[in-house]
C-alpha cells in the first residue's frame, strides 16, 4: 500500500541556520499526524514544505507514491488551512470555496455541488453570500475548512487552525474535526502547540523539537511511554514532576535532596550507581500518612478544579517542585507539610546524561 | 512674455523647428541673429516668385523699421553699413503720456511739458487728488528696467557710452532712478510689484492720472468693458528731459533659421505687415506700423490720439536700449534686480 | 466627559480652519464669475450679480478644447501606466528578494526627491534627440517617471499590509505568482491604488514647467495655456480665474470624493512605520 | 516570502526602466551637463567642455548663495510654521468629534489645488489695491500693504500662501499618527497623575516622533523643490528677495541661457536635497526590508 504522504530527510536551512533536520515521515492513507512543539521547533516549517510554500534544502516529499518536492503547491493535492484562515476579503464565502476550482476550469455545475456539498457537511449553506468582515471567529473557521474541502485533496494540512478561537469554541470544533474527519477520511497533517489537540485528534503524533523529530507514536504511547525526558515534561497536564535520584540497584531509586527511597514496579536498564531523572505524573502521587508517605512536600498552592485538587509545593529536602493531582476538594493550606505516596506504575527513569527513558 | 522666449530658443535650437515664423520683442533681436537663430529678409524680397510689387517697405515707420528689423551695422543693432533686415516690425510702439483730463481740468494742472513740471506735478496729484499720481511698470526684472529706461534717455543718460563703457550708474542713471523713486512714491500702492498688466489696470480702473507708457495702450483706454476712464484720456508726448525723446520697441516678426516652410512664412509675413492689413489690424486696436495707417483718413478719425502719436514718433529713439546679444541679460538679471532693490529701498542709489 | 462647550468651541476652531481652508479656493471660485469691472470692485465683495461671460470666453477660446483635451490625455494615460507599473514594482519589491532589491528602494526613494528644475533641461535634449518634444507621448513619459517612486513608496506600505497567508492560499488554490497579483493583492489594495492614482492625477494635471518646455501649440496643457495667458492677459482676473477653477476642479473634485482613501494613503506609509 | 529572483524581478522591471530612462537619466545628464559650457538656442555641438569652472562660477556668484540662502530660509520658516501649527491644531482638535471626517476632507482640498491656480489667486488676493487680504487688514483697522512690493512682504506672502497649502498635511499626519496610540497608554499615563500638558509632550509626541520625523522631512523635501507657486506669484521678485533655488536654476536656464551654469547649480540643489532625503533615510525607512518576517 502506497503511503498517504512520505517524508524523508527533509531538511530545511537558510544559510547557516538549519531549521529543520533530516525528517522521515510515513502517514498512511487516511491516517491523522498532529505535529506538536514548541514555537520554533519547525513544526510549522514542515507544515509549509509539504504545502509547497517553502523550498526543501534536502530530501523528498511524496505524496500517494508522487514526488513532489519540487512541485507548485497547486499540484500537489493537498489544501491547507491557516491559522489566521487567511480568507479572501474581497470575496464571498461561495466565492472563497471555489476559487482554487474555478481556476483549474471545474465546470459550474460541478463547483456548485461540491461547494453546496461542503457548506452541508459544515452547516454553512445560510452564510455562503456573505462577506468574510461579517462572520464569527468560528464561522470564518468552518469557511476556511470548506475552502479545503471543496478542493477533495489527497492530505488536508492544518496550521494550527484552531488557536484563533475562545477555548469553548475550540473545545466544540476540535470534537468537529475529528467528526470531520473520520467522515472524509482523508490523510491529514496538523499542526499545533496544543497538546490536547494533539491527544485528542491524532492516529500519531510527532512531537519535535529544534528541528529534530523527538518520538512519533499514538497518544497513549507518548503518553505513557515517553521516550525521552523532553517528551515527557511536553506531554501531559500539568507536567510531569522530575526528581534527580541514583540508580542504587535495577529497580531501586533514591533522590537527591530528601533521599528518599523509591522502588520501581520493574527493573530498568541502568547500571546502579547511574544518576537518574525519576519522573512521576501528578496523578501518581496521592496524599498518604505514615509509611506510604515516601515523599513530604510543603504546599504552595492547592487549585480545586472541581472533580479534582492540583497541589503545588517544594518537596522537602531538596526544595525542588512538586506537583500532585488529587481527586475531589483537598482544600490544602498554604504552609501546611503533607505526606505523598508513589503509584509505581506511573513512573519513568531516564538517564540523566542521555535523557532517554530506561524503562522500556 | 519672457515665458514666450525661452519657448522661441528651445524650438530655434533643434535642427527643424515648429515654427515657420515667430513673433519676438525688439530686445531680442540682437541674440537671435547672434545666435544665429533667424535669416535675413532680403534674398526673400528678392524673390520675384515670393515678393509681392505692391509691397511697401519704404512705407513702413522707419524708426520700427530700424529698431525692430535691423541687425549689423556700426553699433550691431541700428541702421548704417553692414546692416541687414531680420524682421520687420508688428505691433511696434513709441511712448507716450497719457493722462486724465477731468482731474487735470478739475484742479486746473497742465500737462507737464517738461521733467521738471513732472516731477513737481507727481506730488501735487497725489495730494489734491489723493490717488496715484503717475502708474509705472515695477516688477524686478523687464518690467522695471522698462520703466527706468523711460526717463534715463530724455534725461540724457545711456546705458553705455560710445566705447561700450557701462554708464547707467552715472549722475544721470541716478537722476532718473531718483525720479522712479519718486514715481513709486506718489504713485498708487504696489508698483514695485506691477507688471504691464497691474501698471495698466491702474490706470483703466481710474486709480491713477497718469501713465507713461505706449502708443499700443489706446486700444485698451478706449475699451468699455476694460477702462472705467473712456472719453477722460488726454494724450500728450513724452515730456522733455534735456532733450524730447521717446521710446521705441514692440515686437516684430522674423522667420528661424529651422523653419519647416520658409517660403510660407514670408508670404504670412509678408500680408501680415501689408498696408490693408496694418489698417485693419488698427481698426480692431492694434499698433500700426505704416506712415499710411498713421495718415489715414478713416483711422485718425476713430483715433484723434493719433495726430500726437505721429508728433511723438518724431522724436522716437532707435537707441532707446542698447540691443546687443546679452541685453537681455543684462536687462533682467542685472538691471532688473539693481533697480528692483533700489525701488524696494533695500539699496539707496549711487554712483559707482 | 466632554464638555458641550468645549465640544462647540472644537466645532468653531474645526469650521474656523475649514473656512481658512476653502477662502482662497472659494475667492478663485467667486472671482470667475465677475465682470473685469466687479473683479477691480473691492477684496471683500461677495455678493454680485455672476455672470458666464469668462467661462464663455475661456471655454469657446478656439485653442481651449485642445488643450482639454491634451491635459486628459495626459493625465488619464500617465496615471493608467504609472499605477499599473507602480504597483508591479511594489509587489516585487515587498514580496520578493532579488538581488539589488535594496539599491532599487534606495535609489526610487531618492528620485522621488528630484526637483523638476533640475531635469527640465536635459529632458528637452534627451527628448529632442529621441523626437519626443511637442508630443504628448513624450510628456506621459516623463510624467510616468517622476510619479513612479512616489506610487511604489505608496502602495509598497499597502502591500506589506496584506496578509501574506492570502498569497499562500491562493498559491496552494493554484495561482502562479501573476495571478495572486491580479487576483488578490490588486482587489485587496484598492484604496491605496485610489490615494496613488488622485497624487498621480494631480502631478499629470497640473505640472507645467516641463510641459512648458516639452509642449507646442499643439500638445500644450492647460497649466501651460494658463501661464501663457498670464501674460496674454494681463489681469483679465476674471478669465483668469475662470481658467485657473477649471483646472483646479478635476483634482478637487477626486480628491474629496475619495477622500478617506487619499488620507490612508498620505498616511498609510508614515503612521505604520 | 518568495525568493523567486526571476519573478520579482519581471515585476519591478517596466518601473525601472521607465525610471532609469525618464528620470535617472536626466538627472546624471543634468550633472554631466554641468561641465559644459552651454548657452541656449545654440546647437549642443557647440557646448564647450568646462571643467569645473562652472562649479567654480556657480559656486562664487553671489545671487547663487543668495537664492540658496533664500530657499533655506523659505524651508525654514514656512515648514516649522507649518510644523508648530499643524501639530498644535491637531493636538486641540484630535478627539473624536462626530463630522470630523468631513472636516478632514475639507483640509486636504488646499495641497491639491494646481500651484498655478494658488499662484494666481494669491496674487490677486495680495493685489494692493484690489486684493482680500489689504480689504481686511482695512476692515479690521490696519493699514493697506503693497504685499508683492516690498521685499520682506513679498516673503512672508509665499511663506503664506506655502502655509495654507500645506499646513493641513501636517495636522492630517498628525491626527493620523494620535489615532494610532495606544490609548491605554495615555490612560495609564493619567493615572500616573500627568497633567495634559505632561501627557502630550511626555508621552504622546514621542509616541508619534517618527511620524513627526517622516512628516517633518516631506515638507523639508518639498520646501526645497519649491517652484511653481513663487514662479506666478512673484517670480522671485521683488529684487531677488523671492528667488529661491528652484528659480534660479530656471532663470539661470531659460533666461540668463546658462545651461552649463544652471545645471552646476542644480547638482547643488540635489546635493542639498538628498542629503535631506539620506538623513529622513536613517530617521525611518519606508521601504524597510521586510525580511524576519518570519
Amino acid at each position: 500500500m502506497t503511503a498517504g504522504l512520505e517524508l524523508s530527510g527533509v531538511t530545511k536551512r537558510f544559510g547557516e541556520n538549519t531549521i529543520v533536520q533530516g525528517i522521515d515521515l510515513v502517514a498512511n492513507p487516511g491516517e491523522f499526524i498532529v505535529l506538536v512543539g514548541a514555537s520554533g521547533c519547525g513544526k510549522s516549517t514542515i507544515l509549509r514544505m509539504i504545502a509547497g510554500l517553502e523550498t526543501v534544502t534536502e530530501g523528498r516529499i511524496m505524496i500517494k507514491g508522487r514526488d513532489v518536492t519540487h512541485a507548485r503547491p497547486d499540484q500537489r493535492d493537498i489544501a491547507m488551512v491557516f491559522q489566521s484562515y487567511a480568507l479572501y476579503p474581497h470575496m464571498s464565502v461561495a466565492e472563497n470555496m471555489s476559487f482554487a476550482l474555478s481556476l483549474t476550469r471545474t465546470s459550474k455545475s460541478e463547483i456548485t455541488r461540491r461547494v453546496a456539498e461542503a457548506a452541508h457537511i459544515l452547516g454553512i449553506e445560510p452564510l455562503l453570500e456573505r462577506k468574510p468582515k461579517a462572520l464569527s471567529g468560528g464561522q470564518r473557521q468552518r469557511v476556511a475548512m470548506g475552502r479545503a474541502i471543496v478542493r477533495e485533496p489527497s492530505v488536508f494540512l492544518f496550521d494550527e487552525p484552531l488557536s484563533n478561537l475562545d477555548a469553548k469554541l475550540r473545545a466544540q470544533m476540535r470534537v468537529e474535526l475529528a467528526l470531520l474527519h473520520k467522515r472524509l477520511g482523508k490523510t491529514t497533517v496538523y499542526v499545533t502547540h496544543d497538546q490536547v489537540e494533539a491527544m485528542t485528534l491524532a492516529n500519531r503524533i510527532v512531537i519535535l523539537e529544534r528541528g529534530v523529530i523527538q518520538q512519533i507514536g499514538t497518544p497513549g504511547e507518548v503518553f505513557n511511554r515517553p521516550r525521552n525526558l523532553f517528551v515527557a515534561g511536553f506531554i501531559g497536564s500539568p507536567g510531569m514532576n522530575m526528581f534527580k535520584g541514583v540508580l542504587t540497584a535495577a529497580d531501586v531509586v533514591v533522590l537527591d535532596g530528601s533521599r528518599a527511597t523509591v522502588r520501581l514496579a520493574r527493573p530498568v536498564h541502568g547500571p546502579p550507581g547511574a544518576a537518574v531523572v525519576l519522573g512521576v505524573r501528578p496523578q501518581g502521587l496521592a496524599l498518604a500518612e505514615g509509611a506510604d508517605a515516601v515523599l513530604r512536600m510543603q504546599v504552595k498552592v492547592a487549585e480545586y478544579l472541581g472533580t479534582e485538587t492540583v497541589i503545588t509545593g517544594a518537596l522537602a529536602g531538596s526544595g525542588e517542585a512538586v506537583t500532585s493531582s488529587v481527586s475531589g476538594d483537598h482544600g490544602g493550606v498554604a504552609g501546611t507539610e503533607i505526606g505523598l505516596s508513589i503509584d509505581p506504575k506511573h513512573l519513568h527513569v531516564f538517564d540523566a546524561e542521555s535523557q532517554l527513558n530506561l524503562v522500556q | 512674455m519672457g515665458r514666450l522666449k525661452e519657448k522661441q530658443l528651445l524650438e530655434m535650437s533643434k535642427p527643424q523647428g515648429d515654427y515657420d515664423l515667430c513673433c519676438y520683442i525688439v530686445m531680442w533681436k540682437g541674440e537671435y541673429v547672434a545666435k544665429n537663430l533667424v535669416q535675413p529678409l532680403e534674398p526673400y524680397f528678392a524673390n520675384v516668385a515670393l515678393a509681392d510689387p505692391a509691397y511697401d517697405v519704404k512705407d513702413i515707420i522707419p524708426i520700427y523699421y530700424e529698431n525692430l528689423g535691423l541687425v549689423g551695422g556700426p553699433k550691431g543693432y541700428l541702421a548704417g553699413p553692414g546692416a541687414k533686415l531680420y524682421g520687420l516690425p508688428y505691433g511696434a510702439e513709441t511712448s507716450v503720456l497719457a493722462y486724465r483730463k477731468d482731474i487735470f481740468a478739475k484742479h486746473n494742472l497742465a500737462v507737464p511739458e517738461n521733467y521738471d513740471d513732472f516731477l513737481k506735478i507727481l506730488r501735487v496729484i497725489k495730494d489734491k487728488e489723493g490717488i496715484g499720481a503717475l502708474t509705472s511698470r515695477g516688477q524686478a526684472g523687464h518690467q522695471c528696467v522698462h520703466a527706468w529706461l523711460l526717463h534715463l534717455n530724455p534725461l540724457g543718460g545711456a546705458v553705455f557710452d560710445d566705447q561700450w563703457r557701462p554708464r547707467f550708474n552715472d549722475k544721470v542713471g541716478v537722476q532718473a532712478l531718483k525720479f522712479f523713486q519718486e514715481v513709486v512714491a506718489t504713485g498708487p500702492a504696489g508698483i514695485p510689484g506691477y507688471g504691464q498688466g497691474e501698471a495698466n489696470t491702474a490706470f483703466l480702473q481710474g486709480q491713477a492720472a497718469m501713465y507713461l507708457d505706449s502708443t499700443s495702450f489706446v486700444g485698451l483706454v478706449n475699451d468699455p468693458s476694460k477702462s472705467k476712464v473712456v472719453g477722460n484720456v488726454g494724450w500728450a508726448l513724452h515730456p522733455r528731459g534735456v532733450k524730447r525723446a521717446s521710446q521705441s520697441g514692440g515686437l516684430g516678426l522674423t522667420m528661424p533659421k529651422n523653419a519647416k516652410h520658409p517660403e510660407a512664412g514670408f508670404l504670412l509675413l509678408q500680408w501680415l505687415t501689408s498696408k490693408a492689413q496694418d489698417k485693419a489690424v488698427t481698426k480692431q486696436g492694434g499698433a500700426p506700423i505704416r506712415n499710411s495707417t498713421m495718415e489715414d483718413a478713416e483711422v485718425v478719425k476713430q483715433y484723434p490720439e493719433f495726430v500726437v502719436f505721429k508728433e511723438a514718433l518724431k522724436y522716437s529713439n532707435p537707441d532707446w536700449r542698447p540691443i546687443i546679444a546679452e541685453w537681455d541679460e543684462i536687462n533682467i538679471q542685472a538691471l532688473g534686480v539693481a533697480v528692483s532693490e533700489a525701488l524696494t529701498g533695500k539699496k539707496a542709489p549711487r554712483r559707482r | 466627559m466632554t464638555l458641550p462647550l468645549a465640544g462647540l468651541l472644537r466645532y468653531g476652531a474645526l469650521s474656523l480652519l475649514g473656512v481658512l481652508c476653502i477662502g482662497p479656493i472659494a475667492v478663485m471660485v467667486l472671482t470667475s464669475f465677475k465682470t473685469q469691472a466687479q473683479t477691480f470692485t473691492t477684496g471683500l465683495s461677495f455678493f454680485f450679480l455672476p455672470t458666464l461671460e469668462n467661462y464663455r470666453d475661456v471655454l469657446f477660446d478656439a485653442s481651449f478644447g485642445r488643450y482639454l483635451v491634451n491635459s486628459l490625455i495626459v493625465g488619464v494615460v500617465a496615471t493608467l501606466i504609472t499605477l499599473l507599473l507602480g504597483c508591479m514594482a511594489a509587489y516585487g519589491m515587498a514580496r520578493f528578494s532579488f538581488a539589488g532589491r535594496k539599491a532599487l528602494a534606495y535609489t526610487t526613494l531618492m528620485l522621488r526627491t528630484v526637483p523638476l528644475a533640475v531635469i527640465a533641461v536635459p529632458v528637452f535634449m534627451i527628448w529632442s534627440d529621441w523626437k519626443l518634444t511637442n508630443s504628448l507621448l513624450g510628456l506621459i513619459l516623463l510624467y510616468v517617471a517622476v510619479n513612479l517612486p512616489f506610487t511604489i513608496w505608496l502602495l509598497y506600505g499597502f502591500v506589506l499590509q496584506v496578509p501574506v497567508e492570502l498569497e499562500e492560499a491562493a498559491a496552494i488554490d493554484g495561482c502562479r505568482p501573476w495571478k495572486v497579483f491580479l487576483r488578490i493583492v490588486l482587489p485587496l489594495i484598492r484604496p491605496g491604488l485610489a490615494a496613488a492614482a488622485i497624487f498621480t492625477f494631480r502631478i499629470a494635471w497640473n505640472e507645467f514647467i516641463l510641459a512648458l518646455v516639452l509642449t507646442d501649440r499643439s500638445t500644450r496643457t492647460l497649466p501651460v495655456a494658463a501661464s501663457l495667458y498670464v501674460t496674454d492677459l494681463g489681469v483679465e482676473w476674471g478669465k483668469l480665474m475662470a481658467l485657473a477653477t477649471l483646472i483646479a476642479m478635476p483634482p478637487l473634485i477626486f480628491t474629496f470624493l475619495a477622500a478617506r482613501q487619499v488620507i490612508s494613503g498620505l498616511t498609510a506609509g508614515a503612521v505604520k512605520g | 516570502m518568495n525568493d523567486n529572483t526571476r519573478t520579482g524581478w519581471l515585476f519591478v522591471a517596466p518601473a525601472v526602466v521607465i525610471m532609469l530612462v525618464a528620470c535617472l537619466y536626466p538627472v546624471l545628464s543634468a550633472v554631466h551637463l554641468g561641465f559644459y559650457e552651454w548657452s541656449m538656442g545654440t546647437p549642443w555641438s557647440e557646448a564647450k567642455w568646462a571643467g569645473w569652472t562652472s562649479f567654480q562660477i556657480a559656486f562664487t556668484e553671489p545671487s547663487v548663495w543668495r537664492s540658496l540662502w533664500t530657499t533655506l530660509k523659505f524651508a525654514a520658516v514656512s515648514v516649522s510654521a507649518e510644523m508648530v501649527l499643524g501639530i498644535a491644531l491637531a493636538l486641540a482638535l484630535e478627539s473624536n468629534l462626530r463630522g470630523m471626517a468631513f472636516f478632514r476632507s475639507l483640509f486636504i482640498l488646499p495641497m491639491m489645488v494646481a500651484p498655478i491656480a494658488v499662484g494666481l489667486t494669491w496674487r490677486y488676493m495680495f493685489d494692493a489695491q484690489f486684493g482680500l487680504i489689504n480689504a481686511v487688514l482695512v476692515a479690521l483697522g490696519f493699514a493697506a500693504k503693497g504685499w508683492l512690493a516690498e521685499e520682506s512682504l513679498a516673503f512672508a506672502a509665499i511663506i503664506i500662501a506655502d502655509i495654507w497649502q500645506w499646513t493641513p498635511f501636517v495636522f492630517i499626519m498628525v491626527v493620523a499618527g494620535l489615532a494610532n496610540v495606544d490609548s491605554s497608554v495615555l490612560e495609564a499615563a493619567r493615572i500616573d497623575g500627568a497633567r495634559w500638558w505632561t501627557v502630550t509632550t511626555r508621552v504622546k509626541l514621542p509616541m508619534i516622533a517618527h511620524v513627526l520625523a517622516i512628516t517633518l522631512v516631506m515638507r523639508l523635501i518639498d520646501a526645497f523643490r519649491v517652484l511653481e507657486v513663487i514662479y506666478v506669484l512673484t517670480f522671485g521678485g521683488p529684487g531677488e528677495s523671492t528667488e529661491v533655488l528652484s528659480l534660479h536654476i530656471y532663470k539661470t536656464a531659460f533666461i540668463g541661457q546658462k545651461l552649463g551654469a544652471a545645471s552646476a547649480i542644480s547638482v547643488l540643489l540635489l546635493v542639498v536635497v538628498m542629503v535631506l532625503t539620506w538623513l529622513a533615510l536613517r530617521m525611518s525607512n519606508p521601504m524597510r526590508d521586510n525580511e524576519g518576517d518570519r
